[in-house]
């Protein structure tokens, strides 16, 4: 067991000093669907001591293809990710400490989270959540790594609070059209590169390898080999409302209603009720019964109806599968469940 | 003259990944709302923007020669 | 079951076609080390038809920060990779048919494996291996993707018979002084992106798109971010023993006798017996156990004694571990083994 | 003047992943061994050489104002 680490404590970047140090830290990964579950593999097999995952989704069948912590297993059966990687990582790896948790992150939940940790990798599929993992990293001073992708195509940033421009500096308004798996498709190589980037970068932070951390916002093309990096003078801005001279956090503010989400990459709508429900499964399952074909584990209860699927979480929250308009998913939900629920 | 960069998404509506652009004397809100028109680039506005390889914003000027990225944002994770 | 590949499928390079193409098709991977396990899961989930694996190595503790096939588990019950590999591809696609070979690769074993292979992946750790593979390719026209690393260093190249320059074009002489992970290490970001490279390519050939190939040398630190992209115009030689007019193939010929062979990132010395050897297990570990402690399982049997720790396989061959120099792992073999065998 | 790139094992040993040499007037074989004796970079023999990006030999001859990129083969798989 002690050569575990060998090769890595001969890089240079790393060193045996280096070794120690990510056994000491915590890093937070933000979703672990394709780009949480490779930066988690290579940070718990790294031997970072403590890795926390957050997930709200299950295995799907279109995940597979590049979401490496899972197998046809995880599929069949629904596991949520967060439980699925847990299981995974931990064979990897027994030392590190893997914290697992099957919520849907929102600035409230994930405020209590982040706090403990070294480093906050973006694991996330859409700009909402980055928005708050960049007023978080930003109110706790703890640095975040952007990363995302769309086909071939990829980009990943590095956001060191009181140093490098933030999030808002760069986006001061909320993309609306983001390319996404759903329209450019993904292919793995494009993941694995975005991946490796973040993980580097992440591997610094908590070697405390500062002076090595990339400046730069870094574009690549897996298929085409192209490579950009763009510069950040003169980006970051007193006036921001995130990371300015009076931050007021915008991001952290007010959560909705209940707030209806279309999910990336499958025809599929996430209702979030207003307030935290907590399903009894069984007595759930009596009533949907009536409708569809009703079956359940641990984590999830799925009925399939003529025209969808609907997955039930514990928490309340429902996707509903076979669908792509809100608002048609909006009229099964109040169907079958507004009057549901603890 | 400017030079024209593009990714992702914007390389498959040119159909292709760099454009040239004859004149210089623009913001880079300008020259966007010129690719919109001129190579049916689908909006624009979103989109991030280097000049010679540093962050910038539409209200940038452009200079003769410089070249300019076009970075779609991508959400895929 | 249908929408497992979608997302794959509505990326532009692939295509519905491209991924009907990729289930047709064969992609020999040759060593399941770092570089082999990241292409081998990468092809598997992406839906490639059959995947040859071929690898005489077993897993052992210093893989696990960087080879994503393998667990703890494996380590502790020293598992060939090629059957670790096995297991667990298996469990990302049951529809890929996996072959498997735990198998000292040479240039005779090999030339019946690769016939039946679309495209041959370098996952191994050293040039005598390249070069062979090298001449195969050339030999029987099936196209080879080279990758190799070091410390946050990596490189790769496609070589596609009677259009690209060969290797023995870009070094008319074996490299003696490759920096290896021995010297300057290796961290698994390294490991993903030189990878997932040759899986891009492996696509383009796979789904016959070989328009989109890469005609360059690609050269990448994932530390520093930097990125280059050599052209080849010129270099093909005329001349060239195994590409040219008329190729000799010279790496094909000859085997020597007894070869002990120094293998990369460790203590360890390989001795190959000049014929195959069958050993009967239960028989030589009554031999051994004279000399120190003995255990086998199906695949390995290990004798440790107070000056190293030996590993013999079904085929004679034997790792002797804990030994640098080349001429005391000789005396060690020359002691326990010569009079052995079948 | 001729610009080298460095990579891998070369940076560490020159501390650096450029040098710029002062003269041009010599072949990629009389480079490697002025920068063997000058930087103390070990055993160029076997590094693999490119002229303004594009693979080359030993045999080739510089010209003022190329960039030669020298890249040690790596091994590990």
């Amino acid at each position: 067991m002690n050569s575990r680490y060998t090769r890595q404590e001969t890089f240079k970047g790393i060193g045996k000093e280096g070794q120690k140090r990510l056994r000491e830290k915590h890093a937070l990964i933000l979703g672990v669907g394709a780009l949480g579950s490779a930066n988690a593999e290579m940070l718990v097999r790294a031997g970072v001591g403590t890795v926390t995952i957050i997930d709200r989704d299950i295995v799907e069948w279109s995940n597979l293809h590049r979401q490496q912590l899972y197998t046809e297993t995880h599929a069949e059966n629904q596991t949520p990710k967060a439980i699925a990687a847990k299981e995974r990582l931990q064979n990897l790896n027994r030392e590190t400490v893997i914290k697992s948790y099957v919520i849907d992150a929102k600035a409230d939940n994930l405020e209590k989270l982040v706090k403990e940790a070294d480093v906050i990798i973006d694991g996330s599929d859409n700009f909402d959540i980055r928005f708050i993992i960049n007023d978080l990293s930003l109110k706790y001073r703890i640095p975040w790594i952007f990363g995302a992708f769309a086909g071939s195509f990829g980009m990943s940033h590095t956001f060191i609070p009181g140093q490098t421009p933030c999030l808002q500096c760069l986006l001061p308004a909320l993309p609306t059209d983001g390319m996404s798996c759903e329209t450019a498709g993904i292919i793995a190589p494009a993941v694995q590169v975005t991946a490796s980037y973040q993980t580097a970068e992440a591997m610094k932070i908590l070697t405390e390898n500062t002076s090595d951390l990339r400046q730069t916002l870094l574009l690549f093309d897996v298929w085409k080999a192209q490579h950009q990096s763009i510069g950040m003078k003169g980006v970051k801005k007193a006036s921001c409302s995130s990371c300015g001279d009076h931050p007021s956090y915008p991001y952290l503010q007010a959560e909705g209603n209940t707030k209806l989400e279309v999910l990336c990459g499958r025809d599929t709508v996430q209702i979030r009720p207003p307030n935290i429900t907590s399903y009894n499964f069984s007595t759930l399952a009596r009533e949907l019964e009536q409708h569809g074909d009703v079956h359940h584990n641990q984590y999830i209860l799925t009925c399939v109806l003529p025209e969808c699927r609907m997955n039930v979480f514990h928490d309340g929250r429902v996707l509903i599968h076979g669908v792509n308009e809100v608002e048609r998913a909006k009229l099964l939900y109040q169907r079958f469940f507004e009057h549901t629920g603890s | 003259m400017v030079k024209v960069l593009l990714f992702a998404r914007l390389q498959e509506e040119a159909g292709t990944d760099s454009l040239t652009v004859p004149q210089s004397d623009m913001s880079v809100a300008e020259l966007k709302q010129w690719l919109e028109k001129e190579y049916g680039l689908t909006s624009l506005s979103n989109t991030m923007t280097a000049i010679n390889e540093n962050y910038t914003d539409d209200s940038a000027l452009l200079s003769e020669g410089d070249t300019v990225a076009l970075i779609p944002p991508v959400s895929g994770g």
